[in-house]
């Protein structure tokens, strides 16, 4: 276990924590309100890949992109949008982050570059590799990270993208969370390569495996990912090695994954695990961590009270969405 | 297994009340073990029972060589059907929602529909391509949507969608012995309806519509889900003494015209019903055929009700907003009889 | 340059004799002068010069960064357009022909036809896809298809079609200029054709037909290569003094529908011509619009005339007989007149 | 330069001469009927390329089968489809090994599983697929080789069908032949990866690349990985390098290649190379190939008079097509 004492600030190291905390909440209330009929459609859970989401985003700057797939929520907090915004979204109401049109698999903020949850497997891909394209054509900055799951490296739109995006020198951060199931199979059971960084490589794209459930090594290791884009060093895939501690959906009955799995990486818990490291290290004590954990409680329930408060959509607007004047 | 709850005797014919789900499972079962060139292949139909358990317990008995889960590459999935299917096998594609058909609408169009006549005639492609469709879950605009207008406007290809367990089974038997590329779009909201199965050899034709209720002085004619929605309008209309005919269609492709046709000449007014957009919708195909066909029978144009033309939003009530219901068919016949000109757009 | 043969006056306006070609490289070399933001994408546009040499020049005057040669890939192209568009630029891509947009239909349907309203208008989609269509060359099965209808059956979207040097030009301007996601067909087979083009600053709006011959006794709907057919039967028809309008949609959507509701109104029959197969395309839907909102100004039932549902053969005589032609206009438009009711399925 | 002489049969070495001669002289008088107007569409011509068609597909079995893409004369031709039933097809009649349906892109004939050729770049990939699952299904012990160009690897098809592929161990071949160009662009400003043999190890595929203008190159390379294909060694990715010494399509100007760039290539004429080979190591004297060469002008003779005279397909026969009853 690195030692964090000294090379991070305490408030950074916090914030992670607190991000975390606020992903897993955030969900744990969410699937609340899903069994109580308050939110619809599948409600694709986060829980278990935290470390992953904050810490990847973390090493972003602001203005630069984040692009998802249907598993977003986590992505879509991490990169700032409120939870008064997403648990309204969920809950279908005017006020969300889409207005109540997206629902939880199209989550979306223009302010924050949140560029969208998309819920075709490998759909985001080809997207992202636009959103580089224009970063590179205005000649700015910026990166466009582009998260997409295990099972999405078997689809065509993979192949196109990613050699799209090496063949144009696109800043595009791929992140393939890998959390060893595309639904209900195994990764093994769906990739010929059960190592995916490994298919980077036949479009001499750098690429590495990193332990996904490690908030500071995924930071660190997007972090330098990033600078080397940001110094035109071209795309960059990154396997994130984590596990969803949910069923697939709420829908999923979860009956191709043995408990005795599941248990084994409970206890790789992302946040106690880091929780641990804080207070082992000496950088916060338990109490710290219980008013963060407090603060993000209410932040939720107020997120709650908002999302039930909010109005719905109007018919009239809905029509105005269809086509640009 | 609770599929046989109930068996009874119609005449000689052993029937079981299944769910949709049920006759379609039983559907693929019996045609597995009758021939053995009958595989499947798709995302999560072996290990996961399938993501809607149409498959369920299919690899059990049938092994992985038979039930073949796939990565998620549905051009890949296509393109293997298409392959086998050529070279004697018959293969039966299951696509998760038709949504995702669009990934391998180059295989279907392009490919499927195309190798017989363009290899005049030396292969068929016999294969079906499984795809639950509908909307009305809050599954937002990427998932709710409906397609069968594609696939109609494509020579080569043969449109399937039952409405009633019967008809999954019947219409799937015979979908998986046609030895043409069969689009079998089933209705993800149908999945748990009930209805009498006959047990057995049960063989629908393709290209044979159902006049599901009689009736004297509309008809309505639907398919898929739709049916049950103007099922139940002609059953309010009939509380008001009008007597609605209702045609389940059951394929589009082939069409059965002629029995259209003589439902309309008699009652002289029709409405098609689809849950699909309004816009070039089979539904605009079949009012236009009736209009060609019918004209001088029709004491009033042919009406049209469908979805409006907007991606689907997440949101409950807009979402119910958005789609056809049976309280619309019953208004839009009412003021059809009426003799009230009216534009709903619906 | 060869595309300025003759320049004459019309009014105030300049007028230059080019081809639908140079009118649509004209169009792009504006907007890419106007708007930064304009670029093209698309196989063989820049060194190439366009498989069908429509960007011509374009590479030289504006550079690799805006006119972008890309790998084969049609899902990449139309995915890139897609990004790009909502994060500010205005992406003109190319597919080389429609058939290959099957395999960016996920991206087309899925995506760019959703994206503002999933995401509540926070984000546009202002990019053009040109792809050309048309059959008659003996390409083949898969290579001589029109999936106009496929794009007309999906809201979000918006369909054009033009039909001479003078629209390509003014539509394709506007096409760039819209916010929408524009489906913009051009005719493989008109790429040659001559006519009056004003210079620079040309736009013509989405939406609005073109009536162009008028006449009163009957209406022919076409858009794309069938208006030149529909204008040569009315050519015939003259001849033996049958006076046919002929009207020009340019746009499936938006469908002015208003132009054909109020000349069909006037004729009271009318026929709806396409080049793309029968069974659920454009005109079926026209069709049926004209017949719900006109049913009681018809005279006759309106027709439609398009290729047969057959994928086409490459035997060359086979090929044009599958398709549409003037002379079947005249003869429908003939027989319509006088009355007689035909079943005559084109 | 390797000694042919007791390695191979006369025979044999002659009857690789013979093909690759009947390719060329085949495409020569087609290239001719195309300009009389005889033929339509758009004619890929093969010219260059003999020596891996020629030699891969003589390395497999009689029912081994073939899938091709648009530029498949010369593949049709090796796998035995007579060049009287091609030559009628590319004039579209009855005869034809396709009954005029398919023309140039869409050669078909069953009896020597000559697959067809497809016009979709890319979509003959999961079409191989399914005919590698069908015979791993059937327990044969064939192999399907499917043949595409550098420019179809940039295809979703190629992702998922190599995945596919791999992961249920198919008997697939898969012969990319690099021609260095796709249409008018260039491999290096189509692929991330101008070696295109190294995308295939992104699934994990046996992978290599060859001299396609080499006849006995290509035909003990190919005779190696089918051999392991067969053995159940999975599916196999071969690049072959050649060049095609003709325009795209006869509608390309071929602005895109230098002339010298062309020359160059011409100078490595597979057949020309071959009948040095022949002469030089004393198998075969000048006067036997030239009969050879006669003999196969007699052949694609007779071919161009049959299909001179056979009849054109009919209307009635059309309509049979699109349906099986
Ligand atoms: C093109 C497409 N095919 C199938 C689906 C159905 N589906 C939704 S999520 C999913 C599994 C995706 O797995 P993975 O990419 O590993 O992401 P994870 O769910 O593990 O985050 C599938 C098959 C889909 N949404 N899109
Ligand atoms: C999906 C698709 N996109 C574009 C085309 C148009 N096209 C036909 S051939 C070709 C070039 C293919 O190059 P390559 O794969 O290298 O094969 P080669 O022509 O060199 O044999 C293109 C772009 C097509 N037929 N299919
Ligand atoms: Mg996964
Ligand atoms: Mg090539």
């Amino acid at each position: 276990m690195k030692d964090l004492q000294g090379f991070y600030e305490k408030d950074k190291l916090l914030n992670f924590y607190r991000q975390m905390y606020l992903l897993r909440n955030f969900e744990e209330v969410a699937a609340n309100m899903y069994l109580k009929g308050k939110i619809g459609g599948f409600t694709h859970l986060y829980i278990g890949q935290e470390a992953t989401g904050v810490g990847a985003i973390a090493a972003l700057f602001d203005k630069d992109y984040v692009v998802s797939a249907y598993r977003e929520h986590g992505h879509a907090l991490a990169k700032g949008i409120s939870a008064k915004a997403v648990m309204a979204e969920l809950f279908g109401k005017q006020t969300g982050c889409s207005g109540g049109m997206g629902g939880s698999m199209h989550l979306f903020d223009k302010n924050v570059n949140f560029m969208g949850g998309y819920a075709i497997v490998g759909g985001s891909i080809p997207i992202a590799v636009g959103i580089g394209f224009a970063i590179n054509y205005r000649e700015e900055e910026l990166v466009c990270a582009c998260f997409f799951g295990d099972g999405a490296i078997n689809e065509g739109a993979f192949n196109e993208g990613l050699n799209m995006a090496k063949l144009y020198n696109l800043p595009i951060l791929f992140i393939c969370e890998n959390n060893l199931y595309g639904m209900g199979t195994g990764v093994v059971r769906a990739s010929s390569v059960s190592e995916i960084y490994k298919r980077a490589c036949g479009f001499n794209m750098p690429s590495k495996a990193i332990n996904g459930m490690d908030v500071i090594e995924v930071y660190e290791e997007i972090l330098l990912a990033v600078k080397a884009i940001r110094r035109g060093g071209g795309p960059h895939f990154i396997e994130a090695r984590t596990y969803r501690f949910k069923p697939h959906s709420m829908a999923d009955p979860d009956r191709y994954r043995t408990i005795s799995e599941i248990e084994m990486w409970r206890e790789r818990d992302p946040i106690e695990y880091f929780s641990r490291r804080l207070t082992e290290q000496g950088i916060a004590d338990a109490d710290e961590l219980k008013q963060i954990k407090e603060s993000v409680e209410v932040e939720v329930q107020e997120a709650v009270e908002f999302a039930e408060q909010s109005p719905e959509p109007e018919w009239t607007h809905l029509k105005e969405l269809v086509y640009s004047e | 297994m609770d599929a046989f709850k109930r068996i009874s005797l119609f005449g000689i014919v052993t029937m079981a009340e299944l769910t949709y789900r049920e006759a379609l499972n039983q559907a693929l079962r019996e045609e597995m073990r009758r021939d053995s060139r009958v595989f499947i292949i798709g995302e999560e139909v072996a290990y996961y029972q399938g993501t809607y358990k149409v498959t369920q317990n299919l690899l059990a008995e049938f092994g992985e060589q038979r039930v073949v889960d796939t990565p998620i590459a549905e051009e890949g999935i296509v393109g293997t059907a298409i392959g086998a299917a050529m070279t004697g096998l018959r293969p039966v594609a299951e696509l998760m929602t038709v949504n995702f058909s669009l990934l391998a609408m180059d295989m279907i169009v392009n490919h499927a529909a195309k190798i017989r006549l363009m290899f005049n005639a030396q292969v068929d492609v016999p294969m079906v391509i499984r795809m639950p469709q509908s909307a009305g879950n809050q599954l937002g605009a990427q998932h709710s949507q409906l397609f069968e207008a594609y696939f109609m406007h494509c020579p080569g290809l043969r449109v399937v969608l039952p409405a009633t367990p019967a008809d999954a089974k019947g219409l799937l038997k015979t979908a998986i012995r046609d030895n043409n590329p069969v689009i079998f779009l089933e209705n993800q909201s149908l999945y748990s309806i009930k209805g009498d199965v006959p047990a057995g050899e049960y063989l629908l034709p393709l290209g044979k519509a159902n006049v599901i209720r009689e009736g004297e002085e509309i008809t309505l004619i639907s398919y898929s889900k739709m049916v049950h929605e103007c099922l139940a309008a002609a059953e309010e209309l009939a509380k008001d003494n009008i007597s609605a005919e209702v045609i389940d269609l059951r394929c589009l492709n082939p069409l059965d015209k002629k029995t259209i046709f003589d439902s309309v000449k008699k009652t002289r007014f029709a409405i098609v019903v689809n849950e699909a957009w309004y816009t070039g919708s089979a539904g605009a195909e079949i009012a236009s055929l009736i209009n060609e066909n019918c004209f001088e029978y029709l004491d009033a144009p042919v009406k049209r009700i469908s979805a409006y033309d907007i991606p689907m939003p997440y949101n409950k009530n807009l979402e119910q907003a958005v789609l056809p219901h049976k309280d619309d068919i019953e208004k839009v016949a009412k003021r059809l009889l009426m003799g009230e000109e009216l534009w709903l757009k619906r």
